[in-house]
């Protein structure tokens, strides 16, 4: 909203520091979908590399020679790839969990819970992560 | 201690500038003189409470945000301190009287009933929408910070412009309609228990507007509706003497553009009620409701 | 200037039943007031309404129950009008769909309350006067009658003949608060105060911090007499810090007084034997007073208020409210200690006087609501007769303003009817000695064009502001607080008559300071430093003419104690005090008592439960 | 569309329709991760392999779904984002049409290439 004045970050994000857990729930809420949107984009863009692999040799697809497995290896093949990934899964694990969360609200379910449920979506992020990151690192080196 | 010293030592000579370049009226040439002396003995007494204050144990330090579009040195927002001897169940806005009263008579702020039933006296305290006359000091952490609500245009210190509230408040047809009145002159249009029950706490509503200031959509969409006035429109849609033919003339109204499809269920609504209205629940009851209705249609 | 045919100022529920009546009644009606209409005061109303809606009720037996809870002060023909009037009103709130508490049967719940023989008082849980007030202003919104809300009623327009009754109000003078523009509001068909309650007179009340009565002082000034001024109503069970009701309810279910020696005083200091602690308000707010003047009471201020024994299950159930109340504004707990409490001002019994339909003498001047006196509290208001006060005499005031004809009235007002001058002599100078203020009657020729008689008064107003705003002086908050604590000293629950001539004194000397008040805000914006110091001059007024009428009073009725004479004297003081602005000075007058009901006359009974 | 014959409003019917593709999602998505980085993991995949699991028609249906539900939900899911932040008028049109020519482009992609692998000629 305008004002005929600046009041400082009242108005705005500033007040992070007094935001309560609905509100994180929110921010994190959005956040995390923009991600997997944007990775939704990439991601297709990635796996088209599969339309002109099609058309490509059997054999060099029997040897994974064609255009797609390598983009696929070679991206694999980069720390920051895989560490990203890590990032993706924690980000599409809070994602569903916390959206699972909004649909039970939706339904009435809860209400009363809501901050604990997001303490949970967070704690169970956290963990499902950690325990994920050997699978996910595992070939990187 | 306060921000507004240097301000203050600025003052006169603006006020001398002013005499010289245009010719103001007498009266404005008292009151500017007049503004100077205030502020001078607002000064010195100021400090001389602060002294006494600093001495005395029991004494809450108060910031408060001051502004004023139309008195020099206020135009700048800026946060004043004030030093208040604690009472036992002294709140926010038994301290805030007690500044004005004793300080500065200019410290601007609605308030009325002093019990929680008026909903003039919302206030951002410490961080987090409050009613000022029922947030008692001992529950907060020093210096409290007493700022407008947010997300609103700000009239004067604390007071800010309502206007946009009521407007959304208003805007969801907010009265009762009903086709169904009995016959007799005398005789009441029955309502069950049950139904009763279920839209008491709905009508609980103070028009205090911090749930509004608290909602981030509310900051963003300024056309939504908000949680108060979708609350209101909640409590005559589930009142059950309205009729059918009416509820789904409400339901047509808050599932306008900015109405509750903008709710994003953030709770802060609910979190600042003073009067701990369910605001998210019947939100979230009225997009069921809506949804179901719609269905049926299909 | 705004111009519209009925002005209602105040948007309590007397204001805002006037305006939706008005304009039912085909007038163009608009209401000034300076708070928005959900910040009245009436929102603040807890127990519930008097009505009587069921079979085995009937509006005599509430008449003759008001009647002797006034102490036979009341006037029959507004009482029997209040009665008559109350449950077609109460059912119309219904129809407007207030959530009333429901009975199995789908019916409004009634319950109990004193002084009443029948379970007739209507209620919406602890929150009745929020309920109404917001069902109320809800209709307002549905007809798109006009609100001006902020804007600060400073007087009236009013001609200046001779005799207050020959006079007529042309509309309001106001000021908006939140830009400081001074308008004039022209009522083609006529005015009606309902600016509500004056409990700011004192320092602890039950009462908003706007409750300063403005429409009375304003009346007042203009030629309107206020009537049984002396009559206040102060509750038994408040905060100490801020005034918080805390409702009779708790005493219903049992919870128990004690002083700082753990003693049950209404018991044991023998207050009332038989009740205890469910005695009249005016009894146990005396009890509860002599134990703090004997220095039993706690911190030398307050007696505490026990319902821990009541059980947590049973106080969740029924009291839940309170323990919120306790909490949020005393810091104390309920569950587990007992709430400290002490008597505080809750009702002002007289007011602007008019008749049955809420005229004053003035000709197109209205009161109605808790600033007027119809007169149906006479000394001592019964809880739950408030509310239909309002609804009732909103909507007649609203009818008759628009132009409906609602027959002869039957109570006389101004000095039309009986009435005699008092002989009582005041010590002190009274009044304005100075004579500085722009009352309405102010000499010279006759004005009576609408407009000229507008325009004055609006100049007026600006010249007062503006004198206000830039001389300097002191602060409106000394004095105010001088009043209060005068007031609350000498005219509380006891009154003797040393103490009354010290609060005349206290109170000239108020006067005196308040001749050079200024407002240190030289803001145009919001300016509440000038609000306020608007509303001590009314305060001046109003705790000058009660503290007068109290004086004079030498009698025992209703919440009006006096030391020296502790009988109710029907002999000598079956009547109305009035006190007159005249031309600056306060003139004491009175008028008898109407006890000639429709069907019957009330012979007065002594009055015990 | 519907709403011309009853009180459906487009509101409505987003929101309801936000909320079942998530339900959806949950398991698919999960179904997704679980398959594509623990069963087999990310670094072995390959192109044979992936044409292998689009020949069966339920896994290349699934697919395709997960590819609808997911485009519909992320892309309305930013468009309603972007509304509460008080986005209107013709920024509002522009924006509401880039993300369906967007989101156009990206289900043509995806079909493409699950075509690709299931051997569908149409690529
Ligand atoms: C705590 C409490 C509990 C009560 N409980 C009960 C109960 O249970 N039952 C019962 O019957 N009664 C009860 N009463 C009494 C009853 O509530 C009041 O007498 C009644 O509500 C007064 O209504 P009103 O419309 O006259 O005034 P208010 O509601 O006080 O309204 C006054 C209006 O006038 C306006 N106004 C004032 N001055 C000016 C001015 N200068 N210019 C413009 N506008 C002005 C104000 O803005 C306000 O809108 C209770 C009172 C209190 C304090
Ligand atoms: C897997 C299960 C998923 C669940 C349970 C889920 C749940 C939700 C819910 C309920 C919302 C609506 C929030 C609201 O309107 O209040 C939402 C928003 C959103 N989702 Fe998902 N979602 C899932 C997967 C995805 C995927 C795969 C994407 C990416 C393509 C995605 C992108 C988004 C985006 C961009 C938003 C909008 C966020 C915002 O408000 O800014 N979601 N999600
Ligand atoms: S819903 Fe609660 S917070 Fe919002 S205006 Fe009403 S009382 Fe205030
Ligand atoms: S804070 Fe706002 S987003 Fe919804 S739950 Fe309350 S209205
Ligand atoms: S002063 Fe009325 S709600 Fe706080």
């Amino acid at each position: 909203m305008s004002q005929s004045y600046n009041r400082g970050l009242i108005e705005d994000f500033g007040r992070w520091r007094e935001f309560s857990a609905g509100m994180w729930a929110w921010i994190f809420h959005k956040f995390t979908g923009w991600v997997l949107v944007g990775y939704l984009f990439t991601h297709i863009a990635v796996l088209s590399t599969a339309i002109p692999a099609a058309g490509q040799e059997a054999a060099v697809l029997q040897a994974g020679d064609d255009i797609y497995t390598q983009t696929i290896v070679t991206l694999e093949e980069l720390l920051l790839v895989r560490i990203l990934e890590v990032g993706l899964l924690a980000v599409a694990v809070f994602h569903i969990l916390n959206g699972t969360r909004l649909l039970l609200i939706d339904l009435g379910i809860g209400l009363e819970s809501q901050d604990k449920s997001f303490y949970a979506s967070l704690i169970l992020t956290g963990a499902i992560t950690v325990a994920s990151v050997p699978t996910f690192i595992a070939g990187a080196f | 201690m306060s921000t507004q010293v240097p301000e203050q030592q600025e003052e006169p000579t603006e006020a001398a500038a002013e005499t010289e370049t245009q010719i103001p009226s007498k009266g404005d040439a008292r009151r500017a003189e007049k503004r100077r002396r205030a502020a001078e003995r607002r000064a010195q007494k100021q400090a001389e409470e602060a002294e006494r204050a600093a001495a005395d144990e029991d004494t809450i330090e108060l910031k408060v945000f001051r502004y004023d579009p139309e008195v020099e040195g206020k135009q700048e927002p800026r946060f004043d301190t004030f030093h208040v001897p604690f009472t036992k169940g002294m709140t926010v806005l038994d301290a805030l009287m007690y500044a004005r009263d004793t300080y500065d008579s200019s410290l601007t702020f609605r308030h009325s009933c002093r019990q929680a039933i008026c909903g003039s006296d919302a206030m951002f305290v410490n961080g987090t929408q409050k009613l000022a006359c029922k947030t008692q000091i001992s529950e907060l952490q020093e210096p409290i910070r007493v700022e407008p609500l947010p997300h609103a245009e700000v009239t004067k210190d604390l007071v800010i412009e309502m206007e946009h509230f009521y407007e959304q408040m208003h805007a969801v047809e907010p009265y009762f309609q009903t086709n169904e009145l009995p016959d007799g002159e005398l005789e009441e249009q029955r309502q069950s228990r049950e139904n009763r029950e279920k839209i008491k706490m709905s009508t609980r509503c103070i028009w205090c507007s911090a749930c509004m200031s608290s909602c981030n959509i509310a900051a963003g969409d300024n056309e939504y509706l908000g949680p108060a006035a979708i609350n209101k429109a909640y409590r005559f849609a589930m009142d059950e003497r309205e009729g059918e033919d009416i509820k789904q003339k409400r339901l047509e109204i808050i599932e306008q553009e900015h109405g509750v499809w903008r709710c994003q269920t953030q709770f802060s609504c609910t979190e600042v009620c003073p009067k701990d209205i369910p605001l998210t629940e019947h939100i979230q009851e009225l997009k069921r409701e809506a949804v179901k209705n719609n269905l049926k249609f299909w | 200037m705004y111009e519209h045919d009925v002005i209602v100022v105040g948007a309590g529920g007397a204001g805002l039943r006037a305006a939706i009546a008005a304009q039912e009644a085909g007038a163009d009606a608009a209401i000034v007031s300076k708070l928005h209409p959900v910040r009245s005061h009436t929102g603040a109303a807890e127990g519930g309404i008097n009505a009587a809606l069921r079979e085995a009720d009937s509006w005599e037996d509430h008449a003759y129950d008001t009647m002797k809870g006034s102490d036979y002060l009341g006037d029959a023909p507004a009482v029997e009008a209040l009665c008559k009037g109350s449950p077609e009103e109460v059912i119309t709130l219904e129809h407007w769909g207030m959530p009333f508490s429901r009975e199995e049967d789908g019916r409004v719940s009634q319950r109990p309350f004193g002084g009443l023989s029948f379970p007739r008082t209507t209620y919406a849980g602890a929150e009745t006067g929020h309920q109404m007030l917001h069902a109320m202003y809800e209709q307002v919104v549905k007809r798109g009658i006009t609100v001006y809300d902020e804007w600060h009623v400073m007087d009236l327009a009013v001609t200046d003949e001779e005799d207050p009754e020959d006079r007529t109000c042309y509309g309001v003078v106001a000021y908006d608060i939140a830009s400081g523009e001074i308008s004039g509001f022209r009522a083609n068909d006529g005015v009606i105060l309902a600016t509500g309650g004056m409990g700011q007179v004192y320092d602890h009340t039950t009462n908003a911090v706007a409750n300063t009565g403005d429409g009375v002082a304003m009346a007042y000034r203009a030629g309107v007499p206020m009537e049984d001024m002396e009559f206040i109503q102060f509750h038994p069970t408040t905060l100490p810090s801020t005034g918080v009701l805390i409702s009779e309810g708790v005493r219903g279910e049992g919870g128990i007084l004690y002083n700082a020696e753990g003693e049950r005083f209404m018991f044991e200091h023998g207050y009332a034997n038989n009740a205890g602690e469910l005695a009249s308000r005016d009894v146990v707010s005396r009890a509860e007073l002599t134990e703090v003047n004997e220095g039993r009471g706690i911190e030398d201020e307050y007696v505490h208020l026990d319902m821990r024994h009541l059980g947590e299950e049973r106080i969740l159930d029924r009291l839940e409210n309170i323990l919120h109340l306790a909490e949020d504004f005393e810091g104390a707990d309920g569950l587990t200690e007992p709430m400290p409490v002490k008597p505080g001002q809750h009702y002002g019994m007289g007011g602007v006087e008019t008749n049955e339909h809420g005229e004053t003498c003035i000709s197109g001047l209205y009161a109605v609501g808790e600033c007027a006196c119809a007169s149906v509290h006479g000394a001592n208001r019964l809880g739950g007769n408030a509310l239909p006060e309002l609804i009732v005499f909103g909507k007649l005031a609203g009818r008759h303003a628009a132009g409906d004809d609602l027959g002869e009235a039957e109570i006389p007002t101004g000095k039309t009817g009986e009435y005699e001058m008092a002989d009582y002599e005041f010590e002190t100078e009274l009044g304005e000695s100075g004579g500085t203020s722009p009352a309405a009657a102010d000499g010279g020729a006759v004005v009576t064009d609408p407009e000229t008689v507008l325009s004055a008064a609006v100049q007026r107003a600006e010249a007062r502001v503006e004198e206000l705003m830039d001389r300097r002086g002191r602060n409106h908050a000394e004095i105010r607080s001088a009043v209060q604590e005068t007031m609350t000293q000498h005219v509380n629950v006891f009154r003797e008559e040393s103490g009354l001539k010290q609060a005349l004194e206290d109170i000239q000397r108020a006067r005196e300071a308040y001749k050079d008040v200024a407002v240190a805000d030289p803001s145009r914006t919001y300016n509440t430093d000038l609000i306020h110091t608007m509303e001590t001059r009314n305060l001046l007024d109003i705790a000058e003419a009660l503290t007068m009428g109290a004086l004079a009073r030498k009698e025992f009725r209703g919440a009006h104690w006096r030391k020296e004479n502790q009988v109710r004297d029907d002999e000598e003081w079956l009547k109305h005090t009035m006190v007159s602005w005249n031309d600056g000075e306060p003139e004491l007058w009175y008028k008898p008592v109407i006890l000639e009901g429709e069907n019957k006359t009330y012979e007065p009974k002594v009055r015990s439960y | 569309m519907a709403e011309r014959y009853s009180s459906f409003q487009q509101g409505g019917t987003m929101w309801l329709l936000q909320r079942i593709t998530a339900a959806f999602l949950i398991v698919v998505l999960a179904f997704h991760f679980f398959l594509l980085h623990f069963v087999h993991h990310a670094d072995e995949v390959s192109f044979l392999m992936s044409s292998g699991r689009m020949e069966t028609w339920t896994y290349y249906s699934l697919m395709i779904l997960f590819l609808l539900t997911a485009t519909f939900h992320g892309v309305n899911g930013v468009y309603n984002a972007l509304i509460n932040q008080g986005l209107s008028g013709t920024k509002r049109t522009v924006i509401k049409w880039t993300l369906i020519l967007a989101s156009i482009i990206l289900i043509v992609q995806g079909f493409r290439t699950a075509n690709a692998w299931a051997g569908i000629p149409l690529y």
